[in-house]
């Protein structure tokens, strides 16, 4: 049995069933009615407010999905996603709202879908007259001229709202600090452990990890999609549940619960 | 930053060049001017035409090498790539949504299937450390404190089920609250002194090359 | 129909292509490694023609404002003219052409180490506003902070011996601690995201909204 | 005057760095420094290399960092230099050959040594992961003349380099993260000693690895290279570096205090919350 996967990655491949069974089961469950409660996200929330408040000061909004040079085919695809989610969300409330909207992805292959993500939350809204092609910018899918290229567009526009989401790297502060600088509320997040103090430290707000992966479930307040989170909450509890049992076994000398993580 | 023997300003076009385009960057952190965006919009233009330079060289060396040497099949990709510019013709614009979803598909896989060995499995057995034993005591009070601080700092993250209710929940999820902040400043400083490097190469570089001060 | 053609058919390729990934991962197949393989290499040939459509979408976006002498419209044409310039030589002349190497290193080499190099003058900013202590949080935050940046101070170091100890705990202890809070958080949600892409209830990213609008 | 530096107040704390920082690279300052246990480990392992062992040297890094990088490689060429080891250099980035350039014009070899009989250089070796496997299994394989264009043959140092099995060590200076493949390609196959000198944001990627032994000892940056130079008493451009980033440290901490006074006294100012929201 064993033999059938490549060496050391047998309980990982477990462990990743687990999840998805127990990841299904919950959004299953509250398709059925059991939607759980969910608690507030400060920074998910401030993103419907970031962009009101754009609006009320008659200002822009500027969205993008992070750098990496690797794109969408690379190991950051998931954190791009995320980024999108968002971004489909923005564009949906900017063509509601009437607000100028810039999206400026540094990923060339997806500049369909963000077009047309863009153009159809216009659509939706009943204001395709008002969509302009040039609300997405392409500045570049190498890494400084695309950060220099935010830092300009930040200047020339002033947004007042700065919301990203996506895998992000040594421009991480550059981008963050230039928003705050032109003093739009900046919002950024990311899944790259280096990178998230700076998104701390520097943003209005920063989304840490997960919860850019769960933006999309959240705030489509679509129970099934709220149900999956669920499950991921369950998971932590498993994992801490291992971690502690793991420690124990350890502690006693047997190296049993090791081993079988590293089959 | 080399130790030039010669004390006066370089006359190297080359080093003019880097000189006054270094500066024109700089001059954002004081003041947005047209001379940054002269810099920005030569960067920005320069690193499209070498994205296209790169890419050119991938279909090449992808693309049309292999196909060279018997692998036709490399014509599927290819059309697969020409299919994007489908999008410019209205009515074949869904044809442009295929190659992408390729894409897509391979990235989130490499993106999932990585994630699970590096950053689930290993960071539990990271975790899983002894609490007693022979060594140092010290050793023993760290593993404990990166088990709590671990252990508390998930429960922090929990969206769904009601910890604050919970006893003790609340008290978890604030000492993990307080540890990630430990962490956050860590990371922070820790990460000043690698970026000042590059700073204190440029500065050199416009002092001791540019304008041979020493 | 459309809605079959313009959405379940590129998320059924994009489902297959993330299972094929992930099963290459975990399972000692030859036939799915050389399959993975092949695929990434494909992937890489078809972003490559990706690239053009950043291209179209330049010369599109500045030659609209040529066209409308919008404000600093020369600047457009700058933009243009630097990307077309890159191309040509990189393309034309290939990357080792004496005048393509010398606008890498001088030109496109400075703007990018500036840039990087501006990060020395935000973390400062940043810094100088964010360890603040304006409540406890904040407070623990400066705290860890400080104290890895006096370790990181050669000089201070040097005083202080015991410092270097401290640093390296904070850094080794609670910080490690968080960022495995960071990673197993991360990696729950992407695994979870994937899932929801694979069932088709988070389709935001397939362009045209997100899940209602299917 | 004091109203203009408020509203000002950000370019007057970037104006004043550039100052600080160019203070020391202008005269250099001499300011004390501690040396390492990690620097002491990777100096000593240069240090107990014999007469004539063999080692490898992959210059990994770009103009970029220089700063960090550069005097890694000449403190560590130096010190290779009194050792009477073979030195086989390469490159595995394409900046590789102008760095190799760089550095050794700073770090000269003393007239005794010469160049292919005591160290070669092979220039930029393309394809990543798949030219530390080539050049480690069969290194005649994969190069047929070094950097200058002259024959492996023509070259005495080479009659003695064919694959790693023939080296004690490797030394991998780099900017980027071409050095976990290094695990796999040198000590994971050959079970050989590997050191690495990586800019200091890497340092702690590296740690995880240098617990486990895979590296054996890891030099961190400028720092590191600084007190290198001060425990073989070799000064170069590390100290230079070192005196800056100290000036640059200070002051940003002295900002933070300042930061904090004024935060207390006037207690106002614009509302953001403190930690990024969370």
């Amino acid at each position: 049995m064993l033999e059938l996967f490549s060496k050391g990655r047998a309980f990982a491949f477990f462990f990743l069933m687990l999840v998805l069974v127990v990841v299904y089961f919950m959004l299953r469950r509250a398709e059925k009615g059991k939607v759980p409660e969910i608690r507030r996200v400060a920074a998910l929330d401030a993103i419907d407010e970031a962009v009101g408040r754009a609006t009320e000061l008659g200002k822009a909004v500027l969205v993008h999905m992070g750098y990496t040079d690797a794109g969408v085919r690379g190991e950051h695809a998931g954190a791009i996603l995320a980024g999108m989610s968002i971004m489909a969300h923005v564009a949906e409330m900017c063509a509601r709202l009437g607000t100028k909207i810039t999206v400026a992805p540094a990923y060339p292959e997806l500049l369909p879908y963000v077009h047309e993500t863009v153009k159809s939350a216009y659509q939706r809204g009943g204001k395709l007259e008002e969509y302009k092609e040039d609300s997405v910018v392409f500045l570049g899918n190498q890494q400084w001229p695309w950060a220099t290229g935010i830092m300009g567009t930040l200047e020339r526009e002033k947004p007042g709202a700065h919301i990203g989401v996506g895998p992000y790297h040594g421009e991480s502060l550059i981008v963050a600090e230039s928003g705050a600088r032109v003093g739009a509320i900046t919002i950024l997040g990311t899944h790259r452990k280096s990178q998230i103090p700076f998104f701390v430290a520097a943003c209005d707000y920063a989304l840490i990890g997960e919860e850019c992966y769960a933006a999309g479930a959240y705030l489509s307040k679509d129970p099934a999609q709220i149900g999956s989170i669920a499950g991921q909450d369950w998971l932590k509890i498993i994992t801490i549940a291992l971690m502690v049992l793991g420690t124990i076994v350890t502690s006693l000398g047997s190296g049993v619960l090791s081993d079988l993580l590293k089959m | 930053m080399q130790q030039e023997e010669s004390r006066v300003v370089s006359l190297d076009p080359a080093i003019w060049a880097a000189a006054l385009m270094t500066i024109g960057i700089y001059s954002l952190g004081f003041k947005y001017n047209r001379f940054y965006k002269f810099c920005e919009f030569t960067l920005v233009g320069l690193g499209a035409g070498y994205a296209a330079v790169l890419a050119w060289d991938n279909i090449q060396r992808i693309g049309i090498r292999n196909i060279q040497t018997g692998k036709a099949y490399y014509i599927i990709p290819m059309v697969l790539g020409l299919m994007l510019y489908a999008r410019y013709q209205p009515k074949l614009q869904w044809l442009s949504r295929y190659p992408l979803a390729m894409i897509v598909g391979i990235g989130t896989g490499i993106a999932v299937r990585g994630t699970v060995q590096a950053d689930l499995v290993s960071q539990i057995l990271g975790t899983m450390l002894p609490l007693f034993g022979s060594k140092d005591p010290l050793t023993y009070l760290n593993n404990l404190l990166v088990l709590i601080l671990t252990v508390t700092g998930l429960v922090f993250f929990i969206f769904t089920i009601p910890t604050q209710r919970v006893k003790g929940g609340a008290l978890m999820s604030r000492i993990g609250r307080l540890g990630l902040m430990i962490g956050m400043g860590a990371l922070f400083a820790e990460t000043v002194a690698g970026r000042y490097s590059f700073l204190v190469e440029r500065v050199g570089f416009l002092l001791i090359q540019w304008l041979g001060l020493r | 129909m459309s809605i079959v053609y313009r959405r379940t058919i590129p998320l059924a390729i994009t489902v297959v292509f993330l299972v094929l990934m992930v099963c290459e991962y975990f399972f000692a197949s030859p036939v799915l490694k050389n399959v993975g393989l092949e695929m990434q290499s494909w992937a890489v040939l078809i972003s490559a023609f990706a690239v053009g459509l950043g291209v179209i979408t330049i010369l599109r976006h500045h030659g609209m404002r040529i066209a409308k002498r919008s404000e600093d419209w020369p600047m457009s044409a700058w933009l243009m003219a630097t990307m077309v310039l890159f191309m040509v030589l990189g393309i034309g002349f290939g990357q080792n052409n004496p005048m393509f190497k010398w606008i890498y290193d001088n030109v496109y080499g400075s703007l990018s180490s500036a840039t990087y190099s501006i990060l020395g003058l935000f973390i400062t900013s940043a810094a100088f506003r964010a360890f603040r202590a304006r409540n406890l949080d904040a407070a623990v935050l400066l705290i860890a902070g400080f104290i890895i940046l006096m370790g990181a101070t050669p000089t201070i170091a040097a005083l202080w011996e015991g410092l270097r100890y401290l640093s390296g705990w904070v850094m080794d202890v609670p910080t490690a601690a968080t960022g495995r809070v960071i990673v197993i958080g991360a990696a729950l949600g992407l695994i979870t995201l994937a899932l929801r892409i694979i069932i088709a209830k988070e389709t935001g990213f397939l362009g045209g909204g997100s899940g209602e609008a299917a | 005057m004091s109203k203009w530096i408020r509203s000002n107040s950000v370019a007057v704390i970037y104006a004043v760095l550039f100052l600080i920082t160019a203070l020391p690279i202008l005269s250099p300052l001499g300011l004390p420094i501690s040396i390492g246990p990690t620097t002491r480990k990777f100096a000593s392992i240069i240090d107990s290399l014999k007469k004539d062992d063999i080692v490898f040297v992959d210059i990994n890094f770009s103009p970029g960092s220089w700063a960090e990088n550069g005097p890694q490689l000449a403190v560590i060429m130096k010190h290779l230099w009194t050792k009477g080891v073979k030195v086989l250099f390469f490159s595995l980035a394409v900046d590789g050959p102008q760095m190799y350039m760089k550095a050794i014009g700073q770090a000269t070899p003393p007239p005794s040594l010469k160049y292919g009989v005591d160290w070669v250089y092979l220039g930029y070796l393309s394809g990543a992961e798949t030219a530390a496997a080539a050049i480690t299994k069969d290194t005649w394989s994969l190069v047929k003349s070094d950097y200058f264009g002259t024959p492996l043959q023509n070259l005495p140092i080479m009659q003695k380099i064919r694959t790693a099995e023939d080296a004690q060590l490797l030394i991998v200076v780099t900017s980027g993260e071409m050095s976990w493949m290094w695990v796999r390609q040198w000590y994971e196959r050959y079970r050989k000693t590997y050191l690495l000198a990586p800019i200091s944001i890497m340092v702690p990627s590296g740690a995880p690895y240098q617990q486990a032994g895979q590296i054996a000892a890891i030099l961190a940056g400028s720092r590191g290279a600084a007190e290198y130079e001060v425990l073989i008493a070799k000064p170069g451009e590390g100290a230079t570096v070192t005196d800056a980033l100290t000036m640059q440290l200070l002051y940003l901490m002295c900002l933070i205090i300042i930061g904090n006074v004024i935060f207390y006294t006037q207690r106002k100012g614009r509302r953001t919350s403190a930690t990024g929201g969370i």
